[in-house]
């Protein structure tokens, strides 16, 4: 059915909590007004005041509360509004619920989902429009996934739920009213750790994640070029085989990342690929990304801070054709990053 | 003195005062209409209801003094001094914004009338309110600090950390919360286990006050109390302030989750018109001269925004701009 | 019922008591030594002096509740009835240790009598026992979650949100503050503007109790009302237990920065010394019996001790387990 | 003279202490107790309580102090006891302090410094021995420099003490008690951004920081291959001229960091490298690290956890005999990760 990614996200908590009675969800604003960007619709009236939380203020307490809830029998699937007020609770996810399993020998466990948007686009400003994933970074125990849109939305955060370990869903919140056709039911759930295929080509491997998928296929469409654009979905594990397989074939690698130049998450990527498929590339590994500067607020400077499609484009085209990377707009407009 | 400044100083004449209160009431109804409209991009917050609270904050603090606020700013940041150009050419992303027109609605700041750079992150003022209170305490100065902040705030842990250290450093710092009943869609009885947040204040052994919030003489009498207390070494106070959110949490709230009538009540003692009353009573003014402060304010709203309107967006220079001190 | 079980239903006995409590000073006491002689790598934090709260703890708790500790926890994890080997294994980064020997002094754990995964975050356990006491409440089980945390970490941010959630949501949660004075180097006082952290309870409408923290009978009823109201969803209570720490924070702290005499006053009411006395007085036992309890424990101890430096320690295989749940 | 790196740390604050009366210093137990790493040594004595204070245990309560404290006026240096706690308390780094400037068109700025001892090797656990570099990572605004000794200490300190933005400090715990020459007084200040070239050789590029340069160092002495180690410093900006050069000399970057192999802050560096100067690189990028796994607490554990010098040396002597990237030794040994 077609579905807005704000809903298929609710379907998707529905349909685990209708198969899984110890699924709760809280966070702020997610039960009587059904979530500030309406991704619990429907929750409270079905499952009750008692599986569907508002929480205070509280982040640390919340987010506290869901690792002590995973470690004893539920799956909490907590809502952080914007990745950012991780900043104020980020320790419960990296330090205890990403540790539990470890520090108990494997006797208790973290089956916990912490959900948050991430994002520009919507003029939210500086503090409200990061993506962030560094700060999931480098922490073994943690996974990361990010949807591209509400069939990935649907599919990941059901198999998030029902992972053993703690799981950090980061949702673009540029995608949520989008809609896209999606499989619902268990037919839908989409395995943790496995990338998309989302066009298949020879010249060139785009890996792309979340919101920057889009911006890929139009990149793509049209090209003097053909690409594997891969939709990453899942960044932490990232899918290794995939990546690499397919850039053992084209020969090229480039990322559209939504995320600052230095240390974004595509460095990642590209740094196992350098090691690992050194000897199949042909040409620098590329990576389209933000400028390096807080997130600015105005709707005309956001849509320049993000990555564009045509600038992909122009210069993977460029890539092909001189062997050389292109440099980023920023470098050959003059403005110092 | 710029133009802030004297703005702020003008304030000591009570017609001032209620000029200024129609400003904060109607640049936020017509910014909220503009957002509504889609002629502007992103969020904002607005405090009408809240108008008391912003000019008595203005009226007792001095312009060296440092005051933190929120993404709920634009009434403090009027009432303080700057001017509906520079606070509505911030909100619409223009070169006269207050910030150059990157940090948008909830990211002003003028630092020639104390205020700081307005946090997004609910609680985040509070210990930074706390350090500044320190750089007065280290450098023997006596600028105090102000924090506003919302009754949700006062679930975060920030909340609890900023007043105990403030406490226990004895700072020259006022902490200000504008209970304005709810935080963002929750009743603050739903996620608040005290009736009265002032209470709070006896976890750091600080003293408090609950205020009403919709009187300014009210409001400035206890900041008055608690601003000589900082300056007097005697520390930090927490005021609770009663106040009431007109509006929605934000753009995208039509708050239909108020029990009926709650507004209506509110309604009934509106900071602006009780302040109007009073400076009627006290034969300040006359009726027919408010009514024309009313109108004079929203021409000069309209006008404003049809400078802003006509005003150059920020250019791509300024997004990579103040990112860090250049050599 | 496994060892830890038949450990934690044996402290019925008063007599039991005793030798537990014995037990955990006698481990700490060696524990510090094993240190200090360069014989064991690391960090360790021990309890002397605080047995009361854990013996209480243990005799209240049923093994179905969930118990949050801290990197101070060996007293508790001995009184639950984790043994000696277990945590000395532990500590020791043996096959033997709870956890497999990869967490060391603060990270003990077992689900068999509730004892989760101890934090060496300050007031990180606070909120995860309110989640503990969530589940219980979702899934209608009678279980209680218990946190038990220092002075020092009622300064803490986690402190504030943990106790405000429970509160609001009437979680079956006992919050049981073990004040032994100081955080690390620093005497509560300087830290914390309040005297009597109980009153912290106010500001969440949350009762307290300010508690004896050297008589076990006394923490003990303390902690009977408090999972009593718990469970009969009245939700959670603050406990104040006063208490000492005998030893310096840590194994680097000789602990000079005590003013003169505050030993000795607490030693005057160790306790453990307490206990004894209280059950010869009763006639419990005879002062022969105690003694020969002491020295009885004493040479499980050094047996304990014998054993695990001979147990092989932990493997490199250890390393790279329960990182995930392996497919 | 000859010091340790906490009586360095100490001397680097006291000297900034002298030549600026703004300066103050905060922290948990850094005054009476002089710092539970004894970097404070001396403070409280010579420039009393109302510039070097005592804190309750609040990280976000006192850096955030510490960033209205240096929007108004002073040079806070506040200490985190271990990296870890910044969880409590990344919002009042990343997302306020290293964001005033920019939110304030210029009129606020934050001169603070953020001081953390990091790294594992003590025995400290899974909670206490972690590195987190890249908590600080993709936030434009911020600085991070990490000392590999108590020269570097010293240097770094006081050149992050006088930026006129945030920085913050991360210290390898593990070197505190290491002694060696320093150059104290002004002459002795390091500016940021700049790397440090160790050795020079001509096989290849090493990369280190912090704990890592000496393993660097050892894995490189009397081996058959002679490398450029190159002490990187400042991990944000990096000294991307200096790597660069080095690699379009040696055509071979190997990174020894101490974080996981999946995320850790040689990606960074690795992904720039394999774009910028691809067409020098005669061999894949390297990277020694850390295993995927939470750091373990045994002695005996930590070393193997630990990139270790015969492990960089062999491994290099393969990269330069065969062309290949050795296998992580987890790998080799069978041990998923
Ligand atoms: C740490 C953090 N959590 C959540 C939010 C989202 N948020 C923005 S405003 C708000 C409500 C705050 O309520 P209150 O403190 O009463 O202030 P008011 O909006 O009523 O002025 C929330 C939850 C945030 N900005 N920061
Ligand atoms: C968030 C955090 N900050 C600081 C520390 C370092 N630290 C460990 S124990 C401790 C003192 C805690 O004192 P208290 O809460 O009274 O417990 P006690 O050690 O006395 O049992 C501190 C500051 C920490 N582990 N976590
Ligand atoms: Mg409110
Ligand atoms: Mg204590």
């Amino acid at each position: 059915m077609k579905l807005r990614m704000r809903q298929a996200i609710a379907r998707a908590l529905a349909d685990e909590m209708r198969s899984d009675p110890t699924v709760v969800v809280m966070g702020e604003d997610i039960a009587v007004a059904e979530g500030p960007f309406k991704t619990s619709e429907g929750l409270l009236d079905e499952f009750g005041p008692l599986r569907v939380r508002d929480t205070p203020i509280s982040e640390m307490g919340f987010c506290g509360a869901a690792v002590g809830a995973a470690a004893t029998g539920l799956r909490p699937v907590v809502e952080i509004m914007f990745v950012e007020f991780l900043g104020v609770a980020l320790d419960m996810v990296v330090t205890e619920a990403a540790k539990l399993r470890y520090l108990s020998g494997g006797s208790y466990t973290a089956p916990l989902v912490v959900r948050a948007s991430v994002g520009a686009g919507l003029g939210f400003g500086s503090q409200h429009s990061q993506t962030l994933e560094t700060w999931m970074y480098a922490c073994p125990g943690l996974k990361v996934v990010v949807p591209s849109g509400a069939g990935t939305a649907y599919g990941l955060l059901r198999a998030a739920i029902r992972d053993e370990d703690p799981v950090v869903v980061l949702e673009p919140r540029v995608l949520y009213a989008e809609r896209e056709e999606v499989v619902v039911g268990d037919a839908g759930i989409l395995p943790l750790g496995v990338a998309g295929l989302v066009t298949r080509g020879d010249d060139v491997t785009i890996v792309a994640l979340g919101q920057t998928v889009e911006i890929a296929r139009v990149a793509a469409a049209g090209a003097e070029w053909s690409a594997d654009i891969i939709d990453l979905r899942t960044l932490v594990p990232w899918d290794r085989e995939r990546v690499c397989e397919s850039v053992e074939r084209t020969g090229r690698l480039v990322l559209v990342e939504e995320s600052p130049y230095s240390g974004g998450w595509g460095t990642e990527i590209a740094a196992h690929v350098a090691g690992e498929c050194f000897h199949s590339l042909r040409a620098p590994v590329i990576r389209f990304t933000c400028p390096d500067v807080p997130v600015p607020y105005p709707a005309h400077l956001e849509r320049r801070y993000l990555p564009d499609a045509t600038d992909v484009r122009a210069g993977i085209t460029e890539l092909i054709s001189t062997g050389r990377r292109p440099r980023p707009w920023w470098e050959t407009e003059g403005y110092a990053s | 003195m710029n133009v802030s400044q004297q703005r702020r100083a003008a304030l000591a004449d009570p017609i001032e005062q209620l000029d200024r209160m129609y400003e904060i009431r109607i640049f936020e109804d017509r910014i909220k209409e503009l957002f509504g409209q889609g002629l502007i991009h992103g969020t904002t917050h607005t405090c009408q209801g809240q108008e008391a609270v912003s000019i008595a904050l203005a009226l007792e603090a001095r312009p060296s003094d440092h005051v933190c606020c929120t993404y709920r700013g634009h009434g403090h940041a009027l009432a303080l001094g700057m001017t509906p150009s520079s606070v509505m050419g911030e909100i619409t992303g223009r070169v006269s914004g207050a910030v150059g027109g990157v940090g948008g609605s909830m990211h002003l700041s003028d630092r020639s009338v104390g205020l700081m750079p307005t946090s997004a992150i609910v609680g985040a003022g509070i210990p930074i309110a706390a350090g500044a209170a320190l750089t007065s305490q280290v450098l023997g100065r006596d600028d105090c600090a102000i924090a506003l902040f919302g009754d949700g705030a006062t679930n975060i842990g920030a909340f609890h950390e900023g007043l105990n250290l403030a406490a226990i450093w004895r700072l020259p710092v006022v902490f200000v919360c504008e209970n304005n009943v709810y935080g963002e869609y929750s009743r603050i009885n739903l996620t608040t286990p005290v009736e009265h947040l002032a209470d709070r204040a006896a976890s750091y052994g600080m003293p408090a006050e609950i205020v009403d919030g919709q009187v300014v003489g009210t409001v400035a009498d206890a900041m008055r109390r608690a601003l000589e207390r900082a300056r007097g070494g005697d520390g930090p106070t927490l005021l609770e302030c009663k106040t009431y959110r007109y509006s929605g949490h934000s753009r995208a709230d039509a708050a239909t989750y108020r029990p009926a009538g709650e507004l209506d009540t509110w309604l009934a003692r509106d900071p602006i018109e009780l302040h109007r009353q009073l400076l009627v009573r006290e034969g300040t003014i006359a009726e027919a001269d408010a009514d024309h402060i009313e109108s004079r304010v929203r021409a000069r709203i309209e006008e404003c925004i049809e400078q802003t309107m006509a005003t150059e967006p920020a250019g791509v220079a300024a997004m990579f701009s103040n990112v860090v001190a250049r050599p």
